[in-house]
């Protein structure tokens, strides 16, 4: 027990000291302003991509390629946790909940949708975008599986389906960005490729970017489903039956 | 050829395998090797045409703006390397696990397409998104097939320690932009100067340390061992032959643009650790009775050799790094690959039930001995040569203790090669209780000898041996890396 | 005042190393990764902060704050997030063979 | 890199490949792969000494000893895998001083190497030619290898250190004469106590190495023409003893003097092979040894401790050489001793004698050497051995071994595994420990740069 205390201290103390020579390299400017690309970003977003969220225009836009990768890893991740929970039948893990409870759920379901698809859509005029609109997206799948009983969702929607949404998604921002590279405007070129942008914000403004936000929220909404249907597979059956009929 | 293809070829075969799987399930296989050959043509070609500097910028942006992806020599050596081991592997794992595991090869094309995107990248945080997909996909290729508990715990480990290191290198991101406000690496180079030395010690102390954790170097190694011992033969061999190099590429990349005219310092530590690495890997390698965590602790050896050429902080120190770079792939992944398939054979990785070999499969374990010999550096073959350069890299900037430290692995190493070799050839009472064939296994094992015998033919070269002393002077010139990627 | 905002993101990246290096519960392994992403983001917005401005976003009042430390952590969230749900699948592996979560127990990987 | 072969290869390479004619054909019926070591290292070996610079020097070199290790290695692996070590151990060495030295370019032209990697050279070349303390790998090697390894071995192999000193030593250096006077007495005085017969030629022939050494070192054309003399001269005549004590060991299935017997009844021819070598490793007029000594005693002139040292070695390996002769051939069994079946000697390693015995006989008949002072300096000595291994013989019998360098080996060896296996508890699978590891080389490497960026800027 002591020699765990004394891991515990000498913990602290190289954890505090490593905090304490961090501390001393920090760098705090009396006047901060903007500089570098940043002042760049935001005095010509609006001329250079159309959109109105900044942030959203620099991750499609001017670093997109980030955002790319950041799918990506996203998309690893969701295979990879499929393969490590393959082979394995969906076993009824819930019965779901009290049917009054489900029909509140199909009334929610649509407007749920609606947000969601909204969150996507409107990426690049508020903040908002492709991995939050997916993320209310996935959402809906676990409700699903909440309110529904484990295989609700599993028996409407194939995870064949989710794959091809997910793998499709991947596939059209790369396409985007290939698109670019035809044009010869360079890879995940926007305004450059011939996408065209309306007035500032309007829905259909900010040019490939609300298909990129399209393309990944088809691969995280897909992604985070597949992801939480493979976890759940291991589940174990519950004792009881499925509550009576009322 | 644009270098972006490099990087999207892969990726985009391995968001199309999942399609092709559920639409044409009988072509996966076919598909899966084409594309392939189609990614690594593209990747060679890409070094080839890049090999005079080439640098192109995301969306048409100027660098300050976009994300620019950069091909010197130093990246396009590293792209042959990576377009010459994933191909292997790729052979190998075909040949073992056949075209099912279509996951498997999702995972295989995504980390293919991160390790180009690292190579390639000229922008800090990009590289650690790269970074990411990496080594979650390497997570996981160490993880295959999941049944095997050693295989989860394995790459359990080698999660915590890869995230633990990416947030290592996520801070030192983060330092940099709060100092700089910059992230392409060209003008990170250029400002670094004014960044003061506190805050400059903060960035390579994260950054270093980060990739450390990354390339396993000891004394943070200890996931390496684990991981490389526990998965599928192919994946070891890729483990060990390519993906510990990206991590190497990269601390070759960051410590001369970022650190080379500015902090000397973080070289010392550099080197430092890797004879650190050395002594260790050896001593552990040499305790091992099991064959594949014998040559993975021997992947910590050499991976703390190569560091002592990067961190000779010369010219000269880097181009036997890189040579010996190559050198390692082709012997390591030719060891992992034949370890692997006798182990197979004999249902045992234990060296001491290892007998009896010789007999069963000599070409293999003859190819085993010339790839041992030449990895422990032993005179005419190619690990002699790089151990040689190394040498002479580290006592002309007169450290000596590494390179002492270089010689006995030498010997140390010769002592447990030996241990298996003996194994090999002593005969067992006991017949192999597996004799499956292996002819891609076996044609993979000759085409390394023959690159192994050639790499040691390459200095004597006179073309070949001024190409490798240019790959050394492009990673050391940061001002025309900067030339480049700022397109002056 | 940004002084707290980072040496808050320090200590919470230290609290999250301190986590790591003194639990052995595999799942406060776990925690502790987030909370040391979460300093690192945290310094990252911090470091874009700038008195007195708004949000970057375009029909804009005034000055806005760096726009560009706020994409890194939208990136880094996600790869953080994927991170930890391997990790979490793992451990639910790791589970099923060892029937605990101690790190002390879970050493069949050793020498 | 080149090859530029000279007088002192060229009589090398005629050396290499006589010492492995003689130790091929001694060796008799040969598979092929029994045949392809001794040519790999007479190739090697050659090419080594007619090598133009250090590297090239150096890797034929170790591919020489690899090559000798596959024939130490018939008999005993365990004493081919020390020599290897041994030699790898020292090849490297060698590899770091010559990196060391190189300042520009890859290697450094052979001959006299910069002032301060002198003693780095010495070093590695120590480990080649047995220097006091770097012998720990001779007598245990010389005496567990077959004889004709053995041959091979003390006749050329250590050889090769000495031509390396020849190359490098080119000034007069206290330090490594009496370092070789050190060697010489050493080995004279370990010889006569060892009981078995090739351990007994091992320190022989570190006491003739150390008489080289010693040569070398005074610097003057004289001292290394006579140090050359001896190389030569030792070759050949360790090489006949130590077939003759393969010979004994295949009559009587033991190397271990005192259960030899009386082999002069059965043998005569090989007694009198044995003699001859004897005869001219002791010194006695118009023997090569004899000239060659007399030519090292005269280039030692003017130093009297080290002349008195070399003398009094002259004693012991008389002393030893009349131990092996008597124990070896002419001591006859008492009672039960007597064995059953003696073994007998193949053909052609009695041809391989004879040509070793031809060679001797007409170089210490006609040496190419000029003979200059007396030959007889060593009778002295060699007849005082004689007459103490007559007198007072109870000391010399063959009972045991006493201890030396090597048998600190094998603590070494404990206190490396003890090392190691303390290395090894740190990988205790824990990830915790893991990480608390992780975590203070991340503290130690900040640490550092901050510190080293603080002394920097101020």
């Amino acid at each position: 027990m002591r020699a765990q205390v004394f891991h515990r201290w000498i913990g602290a103390a190289l954890c505090l000291s490593l905090g304490w020579w961090m501390w001393r390299g920090l760098i705090v400017s009396a006047d901060p302003s903007l500089f570098g690309p940043a002042a760049y970003y935001v005095a010509n977003t609006a001329s250079d991509t159309g959109a109105s969220n900044i942030v959203a225009a620099i991750l499609f836009d001017y670093r997109g390629f980030d955002t790319f990768g950041e799918a990506t890893v996203i998309y690893t991740t969701v295979c990879g946790v499929a393969m490590l929970f393959a082979k394995r039948r969906l076993r009824r893990s819930s019965w779901g909940l009290s049917p009054i409870v489900k029909r509140g759920m199909g009334m929610m379901v649509p407007f749920i949708l609606v947000y969601a698809s909204s969150i996507v859509i409107m990426g690049h005029i508020t903040p908002g975008g492709g991995f939050q609109g997916g993320a209310v997206f996935a959402t809906v799948t676990v409700l699903f599986c909440v309110i529904y009983g484990s295989k609700f969702e599993a028996s409407r929607i194939s995870p064949k389906v989710k794959e091809v949404i997910e793998s499709s998604g991947a596939l059209l921002f790369a396409a985007v960005g290939l698109w670019g590279l035809a044009e010869g405007a360079g890879f995940l070129a926007n305004l450059d490729a011939g996408f065209s942008s309306g007035p500032i914000g309007s829905l259909f403004s900010g040019g490939a970017i609300p298909l990129l936000n399209i393309a990944v929220g088809m691969k995280v909404g897909a992604g985070l489903s597949t992801l939480f249907y493979s976890m759940i597979k291991i589940l174990e059956d519950p004792a009881e039956g499925p509550p009576p009929e009322v | 050829m644009n270098p972006v293809l490099a990087v999207v070829a892969p990726l985009s075969v391995g968001f199309l395998v999942p399609l092709v799987h559920i639409f044409k399930k009988r072509h996966t296989g076919m598909s899966v090797i084409i594309s392939a050959g189609i990614c690594s043509v593209v990747s060679a070609v890409v070094a080839l045409s890049g090999w005079d500097g080439v640098a192109v910028t995301m969306g048409g942006w100027t660098p300050e703006l976009g994300i620019s992806l950069m091909v010197d020599r130093l990246s396009g050596a590293f792209l042959l390397l990576a377009a010459t081991g994933f191909p292997i592997s790729l052979a190998c794992s075909m040949e073992s696990f056949g075209y099912s595991p279509w996951r498997f090869y999702v995972l295989f094309f995504l980390s293919w397409g991160a390790v180009n995107g690292i190579i390639l990248t000229g922008d800090l945080f990009n590289m650690f998104v790269f970074f990411e997909i990496f080594s979650v996909a390497a997570y996981l290729m160490v993880s295959y097939p999941p049944r095997s508990w050693q295989a989860v715990e394995a790459s359990f480990k080698y999660l915590i320690f890869g995230t633990v290191g990416a947030m290592f290198l996520l801070l030192g991101i983060a330092y940099s932009f709060m100092a700089t406000g910059q992230l392409n690496l060209g003008i990170l180079s250029q400002m670094m100067a004014s960044v003061p030395p506190v805050t400059l010690s903060v960035i390579g102390g994260c950054l270093v340390v980060g990739l450390f954790v990354k390339s396993g170097t000891a004394p943070t190694h200890f996931w390496l061992p684990d991981a490389h011992s526990s998965a599928q033969t192919s994946v070891s061999a890729l483990l060990s032959g390519v993906l510990v190099k990206v991590s190497v590429y990269a601390l070759i990349r960051l410590s001369f643009l970022l650190f080379f005219p500015v902090m000397r310092e973080v070289f010392s530590v550099i080197l430092f650790l890797g004879t650190l690495s050395v002594i260790l890997g050896h001593l552990m390698a040499f305790q091992q009775e099991d064959i594949k965590r014998l040559l993975a602790y021997s992947t910590v050896a050499q991976i703390g050799t190569i560091l002592i050429g990067v961190g000779c902080a010369s010219s000269f120190g880097v181009s036997a790094a890189v040579y010996h770079c190559f050198n390692h792939m082709t012997a390591k992944m030719g060891l992992f690959l034949v370890a692997g398939a006798l182990a197979e054979d004999r249902a045992s990785r234990d060296i001491s039930h290892m007998s009896g070999l010789w007999a069963h499969r000599p070409l293999f374990v003859a190819a085993f001995a010339l790839f041992a010999v030449s990895l422990a550096g032993i005179p005419p073959f190619s690990g002699f040569m790089s151990k040689w350069l190394l040498l002479l890299a580290s006592t002309k900037e007169g450290h000596i203790v590494p390179a002492l430290a270089i010689v006995a692995g030498t010997v140390v190493s010769s002592a447990y090669y030996l241990k298996v070799l003996r194994a090999f050839f002593s005969p067992s009472e006991t017949p192999v209780p597996h004799r499956r064939p292996r002819p891609v296994s076996g044609r993979l094992v000759a085409l390394l000898s023959v690159l192994c015998v050639l790499l040691a033919a390459a200095p004597f070269i006179p073309g070949a041996s001024s190409v490798l002393f240019s790959v050394g002077d492009s990673a050391v010139d940061g001002a025309s890396y900067r030339d480049v990627v700022l397109g002056k | 005042m940004i002084h707290v905002s980072y040496g808050c993101a320090i200590a919470i990246f230290c609290i999250g190393l301190y986590t790591l290096i003194t639990k052995r519960n595999l799942f406060k392994t776990v925690i502790g990764l987030s909370i040391m992403e979460g300093g690192v983001l945290l310094f990252m917005v911090a470091s874009g902060f700038i008195p007195e401005a708004g949000p970057p976003l375009l029909p804009m009042v005034g000055g806005s704050v760096n726009p560009l430390p706020h994409t890194f952590p939208l990136t880094a969230i996600v790869i953080g997030a994927s991170d930890v749900a391997l990790a979490l699948a793992y451990i639910i592996k790791i589970h099923r063979h060892y029937g605990t979560v101690d790190v002390d127990k879970i050493r069949g990987l050793r020498g | 890199m080149s090859f530029n072969p000279d007088v002192l290869s060229l009589v090398m390479v005629f050396l290499a490949i006589f010492m492995t004619f003689c130790s091929s054909l001694y060796g008799g019926r040969r598979t092929l792969p029994r045949l392809v070591a001794p040519c790999a290292f007479c190739l090697c070996a050659c090419l080594a000494s007619i090598a133009d610079d250090w590297l090239l020097f150096i890797v034929f070199l170790e591919l020489s000893s690899i090559a000798l290790v596959f024939m130490v290695g018939e008999k005993d692996r365990d004493t081919a895998r020390y020599y290897l070590y041994t030699q790898l151990a020292g090849g490297g060495i060698l590899l770091v001083a010559t990196a060391l030295g190189s300042v520009r370019g890859f290697s450094i032209p052979m001959g006299p190497v910069p002032e301060g990697v002198f003693p780095l050279f010495v070093l590695g070349l120590g480990v080649k030619a047995a220097l006091p303390g770097l012998h720990f790998w001779l007598p245990k090697t010389h005496s567990q290898a077959p004889a004709e390894a053995s041959a091979l071995l003390s006749g050329y192999a250590v050889k090769m250190g000495i031509y390396g000193l020849f190359r490098i030593v080119l000034s007069s250096s206290t330090v490594l004469m009496s370092l070789g006077a050190l060697m010489a007495i050493w080995g004279a005085v370990m010889g006569p106590f060892q009981s078995d017969a090739k351990r007994l030629l091992a320190y022989s022939t570190l006491s003739q190495l150390g008489f080289m050494v010693a040569a070398i070192s005074t610097g003057t054309e004289l001292g290394r023409i006579a140090a050359l003399a001896h190389l030569i001269s030792h070759a050949l005549a360790k090489g006949l003893l130590f077939f003759s004590a393969g010979g004994l060991e295949k009559i009587w299935g033991t190397r271990d003097l005192a259960l030899t017997g009386p082999t002069f009844r059965s043998h005569r021819w090989m007694f009198f092979a044995f003699l001859i070598g004897a005869l001219s490793m002791a010194g006695l007029p118009l023997s090569p040894g004899a000239w060659s000594k007399g030519l090292i005693k005269l280039s030692l002139e003017g130093h009297d401790l080290i002349l008195l040292a070399l003398t009094l070695s002259g004693v012991g390996t008389s002393l030893s050489l009349c131990k092996m002769g008597y124990y070896g051939f002419l001591k006859p069994f008492y009672g039960a001793e007597k064995r059953s079946i003696p073994g007998v000697v193949p053909l052609c390693s009695g041809f391989s004698m004879a040509l070793m015995c031809l060679a001797i006989l007409s170089l210490g008949a006609l040496p190419p050497f000029r003979p200059v002072g007396s030959s007889l300096s060593s009778v002295l000595p060699a007849m005082v051995g004689l007459s103490l291994f007559v007198l007072i013989p109870v000391p010399f019998r063959p009972l045991s071994r006493p201890k030396d360098v090597e048998d600190m080996v094998p603590c070494l060896g404990d206190l490396f595994s003890r090392f190691v296996s303390s290395v090894r508890k740190l990988h205790s699978g824990n990830l915790v420990a893991y990480l608390f590891t992780l975590v203070t080389v991340a503290f130690v490497v900040l640490n550092f740069l901050q510190n080293a960026m603080k002394t920097l800027r101020r």
